[in-house]
């Protein structure tokens, strides 16, 4: 046992807990001093150690022959082959948004943008799967309105394409919005870099914007002199980040500039826990230490503490490492692309990071890189299901005010409002853009721009009902739904991304959905084949001690090996067959989980319907297939709102209706049994059709056929095709058209 | 014939390789003309693609007129040179004076990036070289300021001068005149909003913007 | 009563503001006077009903707070002009 | 010598305004009162180096002209604040 500190109210207030305080005295063999432990506590927090969720993300798939870099990187990466390597990233840009909708995502954007380009790859797509509390409250609008606004902000002017996402409202995300962001990037496979600094005697350059007090947070305690006086300066402190896009947009040229000549030998972007996390995670994974000369950082404001210079997150920054020779290309460089650049540090070899006070001046912290990070706490917190889950389950979710015409038009909601606000076409790759299914992008050489024939697909999914029903095989289900989304693009999944949007982990129950989602994640890759390669965990997202409920959130890549023509659209072609595809509900099938009993029957529980996962594999094989064939005149998979909604948004696309036999009954109408997908068939190539499927042991029925002005459930459930339209279109655009108030 | 065309690029610009690409792809060649040299590198037409330059801080295109690329592509037009301004660079050549009017924000306060259809309004300008009157382009928009605005007479004098050279079909953003592009009076330099060059492949969807770059490739 | 109300929305001190930060950084380079502390608001007029000018102020302090500016990253100062 | 310059850059009379229209026609929606004449504009904070007040002015006002405001659409006005 050590001494106790002079002052446990230090640590404390700055989030560390006594036993963490200990285990720093135990690396240090001594007392740290403020800066040090300033740089502990950001470094082990939640959100930079993952100290309450590593324990579970070990059993992740992570490998496969195509994998090059999995987790732990800044991106994952894989090869997409003829030396193509594409990396991809998610992360959450949760609290920050709840308080600056606009900054807060924006700012999230870029963050992801610069994991991208830290690899050394070119980003040329972002997704931002959005969850916020219910659009009839006047906070959530608000809330949603700034943070598309943001990404449309930012995410424009940077000048990367928002391909894709998610846009969904439900009474869970009241107060705590999720704000996730996907960013993809290719590069040439040999221009692979990794943030790491080696080679003794070489520089850290801190390239991009000056250092503010911008989001020091839970640091800035050590601006006060005592910690008991509340302290006016303290609230001032600007914890809200300012996004620069057209910074970022240089720094980016700049980077890649620097890397396409060969001048960098590491690289890493600065995010959470700023130049204290750049600086030790590029020494510990070189096996190196680093001197860092904090007088040489440049700084926004004057009279910063070495504190507030070592953890700001200034946005729009990274550090690389570079030979000494090489220093003068690096500035000609960063100056033509006006973004300043500083040597704040220098490559040593003893593993030590030490931060001084001008290169030959004090010692103002000194400690070994490597224990910020690999010696970071782990916990093993305590896991319990709910008690009443028993009960839960026992519930019947198909109780409530049955309306199949007005249940299914409430249901129904256009993100066109959302997408439009993106550019989702620079580059000239987007073949299925969204609005969609899947993402679908041409794969193009970064090298030289020459076309490959092949294409890249993007797919973001969550389901918080499902999962909250049924952390695991809700979980199974949200991946299941992202490969099915590609499938309908022509493309099979190559890999995974995820971000863990939980609630508390001190909840016992929040750490069983934790394990439990991990679990369905991994059994769904496994079976699909598509290892984890990267993700987030976003933990603590409550409101006033209620959790969310769990929302793990998908990306998949996947690859379309052929792209010549573009795939399907989703819309109904007139007079062919409309075919149900896949998993074909049993005795079993169940509201629960669904759209419809959360919103129209108000039951939250009961028991998730069967999921066949091997079922999934092979469908989703098979459309991936028969689209790449050309063989659909139409696809779309079976998600949110079951049967009649993805019905409904094929009627709408084009404009034609279809008269559908049985499945009138709300139940059959609005299920989300998953692994399903509604195809349509040409009259000549049905036979054929129905024949493969069967060859390939996929369920195929013939539902209806397509054609006409309405769209058709049995005989009774009529609508218009034009009114189902209004009822898609008009929603989000009235709810949020006008302009928002803050509440 | 035009043959080679340069391709400015300020910091802040995004489409400068796109437009390329499509420049390309017609046979034509293409170089980039960064923003800080005056060099024209006897290119035989000019391009200012789409983006942000220099962030759109201030106005779009505000510092980007102060540009030494700026200066020689004046001169380069006021002799008759073919210029073709999209999207931001439009904004570029209302800022600079080499064209008239301005870029507001759109009147529904929102980026908005989609398919437009748009009208020849005139064909006496270097786009026109293949086109009728009347006839209509499936183009994609994707800009927050493409409001077109300027003075009544300013309006009334390019309209006697056939110099709308597009006109919305469907206004998306309240432009005066649902105009989305326009010339100078020798025709030689024309500003756009919709992004030729994003139609320019099947695969993504149209291919109505090439007829518009093959006549600048051949202006 | 109508009155004129001018409003103006600034970034907080200490938050970034990186459209002054890089008109600042273009105006020597563009040949103008150097200039320092470069901030980029906005200001809006506009016209209301109230029956008093301090009514009228704290109308439109109100549609500032929740609606104009975010005070999280901004300062706002209300000014009624004239009744 | 020091001075701080206030310049507000205006939408132009009879111009429209974007802005200041989406803002006019959300107030009464948003349940705020009813405000017209909503008009939108720019006020740029600046430090200068000058000789005199009015040498600062003018500075800024050449300034103002040939790069902060478009005269196309705008109205610029520039104020010395103090020296
Ligand atoms: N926030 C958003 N940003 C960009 N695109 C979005 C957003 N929300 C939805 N979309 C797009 O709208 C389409 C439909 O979304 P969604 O209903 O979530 O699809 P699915 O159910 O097939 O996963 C997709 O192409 C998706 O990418
Ligand atoms: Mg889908």
């Amino acid at each position: 046992m050590s001494p106790a500190p002079e002052d446990a109210s230090v640590h404390r207030a700055l989030g560390l807990s006594d036993d963490e305080y200990q285990r720093i005295y135990e690396l240090l063999e001594r007392h740290p001093n403020h800066l040090e432990l300033a740089m502990y506590s950001v470094m082990w927090s939640e959100h930079c150690s993952y100290k309450s969720s590593k324990i579970h993300l070990k059993r992740l798939p992570t490998q496969a022959p195509w994998v090059l870099v999995g987790p732990g990187e800044n991106a994952g990466v894989i090869d997409v082959g003829d030396d193509i390597a594409v990396a991809i990233r998610i992360e959450s840009h949760n609290h920050p948004s709840a308080i600056e909708p606009y900054q807060g995502a924006a700012t999230g954007v870029g963050g992801i943008l610069r994991d991208i380009f830290t690899m050394g790859a070119r980003p040329i797509a972002v997704m931002d799967p959005l969850r916020f509390g219910p659009i009839d409250d006047p906070r959530s609008r608000w809330i949603a309105e700034g943070v598309i606004s943001g990404v449309s902000g930012y995410g424009n002017s940077v000048g990367v394409p928002t391909v894709g996402g998610e846009i969904v409202f439900d009474e869970t995300y009241k107060g705590n919005p999720l704000v996730n962001v996907l960013a993809m990037g290719v590069l040439p496979t040999e221009r692979l870099v990794l943030g790491q600094a080696s080679g003794v005697g070489n520089l850290a350059v801190l390239l991009g914007a000056s250092t503010g007090r911008d989001g020091i947070g839970g640091v800035s305690v050590l601006a006060s002199a005592g910690f008991d006086e509340s302290s006016e300066d303290i609230d001032k402190r600007p914890s809200v980040q300012v996004g620069d896009p057209f910074e970022e947009k240089r720094l980016l040229e700049a980077c890649l500039e620097l890397l396409d000549q060969g001048l960098v030998s590491g690289i890493q972007d600065l995010g959470g826990a700023g130049i204290t996390c750049a600086t030790s995670e590029t020494a510990s994974r070189g096996g190196a230490g680093m001197d860092v000369d904090v007088t040489a950082i440049h700084a926004r404001e004057n009279n910063m503490e070495p504190f507030e210079l070592m953890t700001s997150e200034s946005q729009e920054r990274m550090l690389a490492i570079i030979k000494p020779e090489d220093l003068a290309h690096v500035e000609e460089i960063s100056a033509r692309w006006e973004i300043q650049a500083s040597v704040i540090g220098r490559v040593t070899g003893t593993g030590q990071l030490r931060i001084l006070d001008g290169f030959d001046g004090d010692v103002l912290a000194s400690l070994p890189a490597s224990t910020l990070h690999d010696d970071a706490p782990e916990y093993k917190r305590p896991i319990a299901p709910p008690a009443d889950l028993g009960e839960r389950r026992a519930q019947d979710a198909s109780q409530g005010p049955v309306d199949c015409i007005n249940n299914l038009l409430s249901l129904l909601r256009d993100p066109a409002w959302v997408y439009s606000q993106y550019d989702h076409q620079l580059f000239l790759n987007t073949v299925v853009g969204p609005g969609n299914d899947g993402t679908l992008l041409r794969l193009r050489n970064p090298r030289n721009g020459q076309e490959t024939g092949r294409g890249i697909a993007l797919s973001t999914d969550g389901n918080h009902r499902w999962c909250h029903v049924d952390p695991r095989q809700g979980t199974a289900m949200v991946v299941a739904e992202a490969v099915m989304n590609i499938a309908c693009v022509g493309a099979q999944p190559l890999a995974v991304v995820n971000c863990l949007n939980f609630g508390n982990p001190e909840h016992p129950e929040v750490m069983w959905q934790l394990a439990e989602a991990v679990d369905g994640m991994a059994e769904a890759c496994v079976a699909f084949n598509a290892p984890v390669i990267g993700g987030n965990v976003s933990l603590y997202n409550e409101t006033n001690a209620v959790d969310i409920a769990p929302t793990p959130v998908v990306g998949v890549i996947g690859m379309h090996p052929s792209l010549t023509t573009p795939p399907p659209s989703i819309g109904f072609p007139p007079n062919a067959s409309l075919l149900l595809l896949g998993q074909v509900p049993d005795t079993d099938v169940s509201l629960a989980g669904s759209q419809w009993a959360w919103e129209i029957g108000g039951c939250k529980d009961g028991t998730l319907p069967t999921f066949d996962l091997q079922q999934a594999v092979r469908t989703s094989q098979f459309v991936a297939e028969s689209v790449q064939k050309q063989q659909l005149l139409a696809i779309h998979d079976i998600a949110e709102g079951g049967l009649a909604v993805a019905a409904a948004e094929m009627a709408i696309d084009s404009g034609f209706g279809a008269q559908i036999v049985d499945h009138c009954d709300h139940v059959s109408m609005f299920n989300e049994s998953g692994g399903r997908f509604l195809a349509v068939v040409g009259d000549e190539l049905l036979d054929d059709f129905l024949k493969d499927a069967k060859r390939h042991d996929v369920p195929a029925i013939q539902i209806g056929r397509t054609g006409g002005t309405s769209l058709n459930f049995g005989t009774e459930i009529i609508i218009p095709v034009s009114e189902l339209e209004t009822a898609y279109r008009t929603e989000l655009p009235e709810a949020l058209g006008l302009g928002t108030v803050n509440t | 014939m035009s043959q080679r065309i340069g391709v400015v690029r300020f910091p802040g610009t995004n489409c400068e390789f796109d437009t390329i690409d499509a420049i390309r792809a017609l046979d034509g060649e293409a170089e980039v003309l960064w923003h800080g040299q005056s060099d024209l590198k006897n290119v035989d037409a000019i391009v200012i693609p789409g983006g942000f330059a220099h962030g759109d801080y201030l106005r779009c295109g505000a510092i980007a007129k102060f540009s030494p690329v700026m200066d020689s592509i004046t001169s380069f037009a006021e002799d008759g040179g073919p210029v073709l301004g999209i999207c931001n660079g439009f904004q570029v050549l209302t800022e600079v004076g080499l064209l008239p009017g301005a870029l507001q924000k759109n009147a529904g306060m929102k980026f908005l990036c989609s398919m437009q259809q748009i009208e020849f309004a005139s064909t006496s300008n270097v786009l026109g070289q293949q086109a009728s009157v009347g006839d209509r382009l499936m183009i994609p928009i994707n800009h927050f300021e493409g409001n077109y605005v300027c003075a009544p007479e300013v309006l009334t004098e390019m309209e006697a001068e056939n110099r709308i050279v597009f006109r919305y079909t469907d206004n998306p953003n309240g432009s005066l005149a649902d105009i989305a592009g326009i010339c100078n009076q020798a025709g030689n330099v024309v500003g756009m909003m919709p992004h030729p060059e994003r139609a320019t492949s099947r695969l993504l969807g149209s291919t109505d913007g090439i007829g518009l770059l093959r006549s600048l490739l051949a202006a | 009563m109508h009155f004129e109300v001018k409003v103006e929305v600034s970034p907080r001190e200490g938050i970034a503001n990186p459209e002054g930060s890089t008109i600042e950084r273009a105006l020597p380079a563009l040949g103008f006077v150097t200039a320092s502390n470069v901030r980029v608001g906005k200001v809006i007029r506009l016209r209301v009903e109230a029956d008093s000018s301090d009514d009228a102020k704290s109308l439109v302090e109100d549609m500032c707070n929740r609606f104009l500016s975010n005070p999280v990253i901004e300062d706002s100062q209300v000014e009624v002009l004239q009744g």
